[in-house]
């Protein structure tokens, strides 16, 4: 077993917790960190997949390495705007329960317009 | 079995329990310091992956912003059991569990399954590199050989930046993001804020500029200012701007915006949209990265400062 | 050399592992935040050996860039996550 | 001179490991958060310390000696200061619930 | 017309750069609104829009003179280094259809989204994300790069995910967060798939891949993986938890976007993926089961969007079962050879896909105006604004009528050559469900319709002044769904006979009626709530003999409304996304 396999179980493994979690976890930011896992699982495989394609001189194949870089960028913009909008929430909900329950905002026909 | 792939085993095991802790421990704060944790140690994984780019982004981001995104997050949601979901019921639980690990069985076989010897790019990296003259090739793939996805990348992040301006209420539009912070001047935090940025802000000007050679880049460099400046506003020592503020705007853009521009120029001028001359390449390239590496740390910064909160009045 | 390298890797590594567990069972929130601070050491340690013997220069920066943050999610733990709704706006509780 | 600098580093990085081993144990049997702080900061700044010793000699260059200097003087930085927070918020009590 | 995969494409074409400035001209906006700032955004989406319908227009119209699609090579690196885009019969009806949208949606959201003092965050937040959503559609439209569909994917998604909870009120920001979780769930298992078949074949060239991939099991797991991921992102049943509340909540015109066009991004990435890059993989079984859901989409579509309170969730629920029938096509387009052949059957199910997007943001427009004029939204409550809103109106029923699939609309259209399809390949079930969905989109669309025809309980009284422009931007649209039959699609979509559509003809007429009457007929027994001519005398004769059925079917579809209930819980949802996954990855190894 080389040092690549064993890394490349682990992705596997990775993304099989982030996928647990993604699914079970009631609490929204823990399901944004099991994305977070998850997504660290795939870029992992992306890393097994570019250490295996080692060759001329480069002990990682480059094209893969910029796709995760890329990768890393967009998952963290993600995070960060689920946060964001989890923490809005958390805000508006808040405000929404101590002005009570007869806040225009609970009207059910105000859905947009 | 050689003692390199036992200290593997060792780590890829590290790593694994952390993941699990994170995911099966009840309480949310120990989750998130547990990905953290883990966050850091991938970047053990990458180095050992010989992947040290990749090393540095995943250090960069779950070491300093990752972290403080998530856990800043984890202490105010603390008690937020409003808006969870229903927890699912014990069979469902067991149910997504044998389907994760039948994924990762999956996947497991397949990983093991795949071409020996493997196919790659690299070659095809390394014999094109002399087109911009930068030697470090993950760079080369970055800012020439895909250079659309890098620039459609820097329009998410900005995308990023207005989702999270949307989320202001009405009446701060314009203004400034969180609170201000306030932290005694002679305390700890106000002389660490004072120490550390000249460092910080050398070091990732150094990642910048080693990144044409070597492992680094325009994204690992603005993302170690961007702490920096995170830093001296938790120390109150700098306030966040103003987000109407014309300035603030253009240095948003200016790194995709600049990398739309030469892109056009090559199209009008040159070979190819994003094409390079030779001659011009390394030049160009790095004015693109210095451009974007100002841009990245004011996103990244502006990100974790949330939505403006505090009118345009002071 | 590589191997007296890759063994002191191994055992840091383990000595890493054990204080985290013990770290992140707790009880307060202030044990599992030292966790990041750990890292900040062992883990930096365990890069610069295995950077060294690996023959992995770039090791080096990385660790660099560890080092340097560091210190951030313990910030981030006190500024953040001290009675924020009870106080909004003004989050200081150091040094008072 | 290199079986010199091999056993300078040898016997640095075994030092530091032990002092990881020290911490460890440390915050293994000690009972409360500020102890087990400093057993934490102490035992692994020297740690680390020993062990950028040790590789000093095997550095490449000076800039790469410079910059492992410097590492193990942030991290000296980073132990003080966020020892000093987080002992701060722990005796406050407001963080051990 | 599709060629059969181009061997050698490693030159740009002459107007390929045209693909270049299709992505490039609304990112330039993007950035130019984003500095200029609050008072300039709605000038310079107003700037941009023009100048991209023109490229759009012009790239449509170079498609047909080329030989093969248009190619341009990104820093002219060929791939699988570089990146190249291409165009190609079926982008280029998606690059139109979009532009009439967004276009449409612009002239609609001009007067709601115009800057003023006191709410100016709006106007930006929206002209910026219109332009986004356009960038991010024709990036994924013309992108040749798995992982450039990929990062366009994203942008699409950052572009849409705003959009919702552009309000701010919990609800949405709740539907906001639901949207955006899953359809990052669905993104990762499409990265998955990606590094895959990167590990596989060292490109992710669409072109290059499909000389390279061949029946591996790796191959299929990538494909299957890839293929549930974005039905994730299409809400195809029974993946649909966040779409209904996340459309229903957003503005009227930010409704027409993700109803008519975002949900089309990932379906496309569906479609090139098996069209083009595993065209000969055994997916035979998988495709019935995409059909499968697709029919179930059908229904659970249909029945919870007769059962709703409100016309924009109405409207919402009827995407859920339009979307289930693009899904149609992929079974149908089996060859005797296990090949999937890109004939009638593709080109029904693109024809159906931009007659949706165009009809469906018409519908959402259309609802937008009345509840600008109603102040509410509630379907019995509509009776009477047919004539006070009789534009309004007028574009909901035309919009209405296209979607049914009435002669000479594109979805009439679409669904003749699918039924030819289903003939071709004796597959006679889908043809059935072909025929149902019809009857089904009819009953709802006629609920509505009777509602507003209907006389008003009390003198209706608007709460704001009619936005005639938009009316008329909802009017085109409608009608231009209506009259897509009429369009000579041989240059760009494989149709396989040209029949001039006989619009006087017997057989025409009762093939229209047809679904009408059936539409009548379920929307009196699936329909809870009295019906607006329940009073008369006629009709009471009529449900007398209905009524035993009626309860029956009422009982029905309170059982379809609960197991909905359970299908939108994230973890059931989430459960049956990773067992479509396994599911479609078994059925492919099974049949390798």
């Amino acid at each position: 077993m080389s040092g690549v396999t064993v890394f490349g179980l682990c992705a596997a493994a990775a993304v099989g917790l982030g996928l647990y979690g993604l699914i079970t976890n009631p609490q929204p930011l823990r399901k944004i960190i099991a994305f977070n896992l998850l997504g660290s699982g795939v870029f992992l495989l992306f890393g097994v997949v570019g250490r295996r394609g080692a060759a001329a001189g480069m002990g990682n194949d480059p094209v893969p390495q910029a796709l995760v870089i890329t990768g890393v960028v967009v998952a963290f913009s993600a995070t960060a705007l689920a946060i964001a909008l989890l923490l809005r929430l958390f805000q508006t909900s808040a405000s929404v329960a101590r002005s009570g329950r007869a806040s225009p905002g609970d009207d059910p026909d105000q859905v947009g317009g | 079995m050689s003692i390199e792939t036992v200290i593997e085993i060792v780590l890829a095991a590290v790593v694994l329990t952390l993941g699990v802790w994170t995911i099966v421990v009840p309480e949310t704060f120990s989750a998130t310091v547990g990905f953290v944790a883990y966050g850091l140690l991938v970047a053990l994984i990458w180095v050992r992956l010989d992947a040290a780019d990749v090393a540095l982004t995943e250090a960069a981001i779950g070491g300093g912003l990752g972290g403080v995104l998530l856990l800043g997050a984890a202490a105010r949601l603390r008690d937020a059991d409003m808006m969870a979901d229903a927890r699912p019921g014990k069979l469902l639980r067991a149910g997504a569990a044998a389907l994760s690990v039948l994924t990762a069985a999956v996947l497991a076989g397949v990983v093991l399954l795949l071409p020996d010897p493997a196919p790659t790019l690299a070659p095809a990296a390394v014999a094109n590199a002399w087109a911009t003259g930068l030697s470090n090739p993950v760079t080369n793939v970055l800012m020439a050989f895909r250079a659309m996805d890098t620039m459609l990348e820097k329009v998410v992040l900005l995308l990023a930046i207005i989702g999270v301006w949307s989320l202001a209420p009405d009446s701060a539009w314009g203004g400034r993001p969180g609170p201000r912070h306030q932290a005694d001047p002679r305390g700890v935090l106000a002389f660490l804020a004072r120490l550390l940025p000249p460092v910080g802000i050398v070091i990732g000007i150094y990642i910048l500029w080693t990144g044409s050679d070597h492992p680094g880049g325009a994204f690992q460099g603005g993302a170690i200012l961007a702490s920096m400046w995170l830093l001296a506003i938790m120390a109150g020592l700098a306030d966040t701007p103003l987000v109407s503020h014309r300035s603030v705007r253009f240095i948003l853009v200016a790194g995709p915006g600049l990398f739309l521009l030469v892109g056009l120029a090559g199209l009008l001028f040159g070979a190819a949209f994003l094409s390079y001359p030779p001659a011009l390449a390394k030049p160009l390239i790095l004015g693109i990265e210095i451009a974007m590496t100002l841009t990245i740390a004011a996103t990244l910064g502006l990100l974790l400062a949330g939505a403006p909160e505090r009118s345009t009045e002071p | 050399m590589t191997e007296f390298l890759t063994v002191a890797v191994g055992f840091i590594l383990a000595m890493l592992a054990l204080g985290l567990l013990s770290i992140l069972r707790g009880p307060g929130d202030a044990d599992r935040v030292m966790a990041t601070q750990l890292i900040g050491t062992g883990g930096i340690a365990t890069l610069l050996l295995l950077g060294t013997a690996a023959s992995i220069p770039a090791a080096i920066d990385v660790a660099l860039t560890l080092a340097l943050l560091a210190t951030f999610t313990s910030i981030a733990f006190v500024k953040k996550g001290l009675s924020r709704f009870a106080a909004d706006g003004t989050a200081s509780t150091e040094d008072e | 001179m290199s079986l010199a600098r091999d056993v300078m580093t040898i016997a640095a990085v075994s030092a530091g490991a032990f002092f990881f081993l020290a911490g460890t144990v440390g915050l293994l049997r000690f009972p409360d958060t500020l102890t087990r702080l400093h057993a934490l900061t102490k035992a692994d700044n020297l740690g680390l310390g020993l062990v950028v010793l040790g590789l000093l000699p095997q550095a490449a260059s000076l800039r790469d000696g410079l910059k492992l200097v410097g590492i193990w003087l942030l991290g000296l930085l980073a132990g003080a200061t966020v020892s000093q927070l987080i002992a701060r918020a722990a005796r406050h009590g407001q963080l051990n619930r | 017309m599709l060629p059969p995969a181009p061997a050698l494409d490693a030159a740009t074409t002459p107007s390929g750069f045209l693909l270049v400035l299709s992505i490039a001209i609304p990112i330039a906006g993007v950035l130019l609104a984003f500095v200029l700032g609050d008072r300039y955004v709605r000038l310079v989406a107003f700037a941009m829009v023009p100048l991209e319908l023109a490229i759009t227009v012009t790239i449509v119209a170079a498609v047909p003179h080329s030989t093969g699609p248009l190619v341009y090579l990104l820093g002219a690196w060929p791939p699988p280094l570089g990146v190249a885009l291409r165009v190609d019969g079926l982008a280029a009806v998606m690059l139109a259809a979009t532009a009439v949208v967004i276009s449409a949606v612009a002239v609609y959201a001009g007067a709601e989204f115009s800057v003023t003092t006191t709410k100016a965050r709006a106007p930006f937040v929206f002209w910026i994300l219109l332009l986004a959503v356009w960038a991010a559609l024709n990036a994924i439209f013309v992108g040749g790069d798995l992982f450039t569909l990929y990062v366009a994917l994203e942008l699409l998604t950052f572009a849409a995910v705003p959009l919702v909870s552009l309000d701010g009120r919990p609800e949405t920001l709740r539907a906001a967060i639901r949207y955006l979780l899953f359809a990052l769930l669905g993104s990762v298992l499409y990265l998955l798939g990606t590094a895959l078949l990167y590990g596989l074949h060292a490109t992710l060239d669409i072109v290059l891949l499909s000389h390279r991939i061949g029946a591996e099991p790796a191959s299929l797991v990538a494909a299957a993986l890839m293929t549930s991921g974005l039905l994730a992102k299409t809400a195809l049943f029974p993946l649909h938890l966040w779409l209904p509340p996340a459309h229903a909540g957003a503005p009227a015109a930010g409704s027409a976007i993700l109803s008519g066009l975002v949900v089309k991004g990932s379906f496309f990435i569906i479609v090139r993926l098996w069209f083009q890059v595993m065209p000969g993989l055994p997916g035979f079984a998988a495709t019935q089961l995409l059909a499968a859901l697709g029919a179930a989409a059908i229904v659970f579509g249909s029945v919870l969007a007769l059962r709703q309170e409100r016309l924009k969730l109405l409207i919402a629920y009827s995407t859920l079962a339009q979307i289930g029938y693009l899904f149609l096509m992929f079974p149908l387009a089996f060859n005797g050879s296990g090949h999937l052949e890109s004939g009638g059957a593709l080109a029904g199910g693109l024809l159906q896909a931009a007659s949706h997007a165009t009809a469906k943001a018409a519908m959402f427009m259309a609802a937008g105006s009345i509840y600008a004029g109603l102040g509410h939204d509630r379907i019995t409550g509509l009776g009477g604004i047919a004539r006070v809103l009789p534009l309004s109106v007028l574009a909901f029923a035309f919009a209405g009528i296209a979607l049914i699939g009435v002669q000479p609309s594109g979805a009439s259209l679409a669904k003749d050559l699918l039924l030819q399809a289903a003939t071709e390949r004796q597959q006679w079930w889908w043809a059935v469900v072909l025929q149902a969905g019809g009857v089904f989109t009819a009953a709802y669309v006629l609920l509505v319709l009777a509602h507003a025809l209907a006389p008003p309980d009390k003198p209706v009284v608007l709460t704001g002044p009619a936005p005639r422009l938009g009316d008329v931007a909802a009017l085109v649209l409608a009608l231009c769904s209506l009259l897509l039959g009429l369009v000579p699609w041989e240059p760009y979509l494989p149709v396989p006979y040209i029949s001039p559509p006989d619009l006087s003809g017997l057989g025409t007429l009762s093939k229209s009626l047809l679904p009408v009457l059936g539409g009548v007929v379920l929307a009196i027994l699936l329909s809870p709530r009295p019906h607006p001519f329940a009073s008369s005398v006629r009709w009471k004769v009529a449900i007398g003999m209905l009524n035993r059925f009626r309860r029956g079917c009422c009982a029905f579809s309170s059982y379809v409304e609960r197991g909905n209930g359970v299908l939108c819980e994230w973890p059931a949802a989430s459960t049956c996304l990773l067992m479509l996954a396994l599911l479609f990855s078994v059925l492919m190894l099974v049949a390798a």
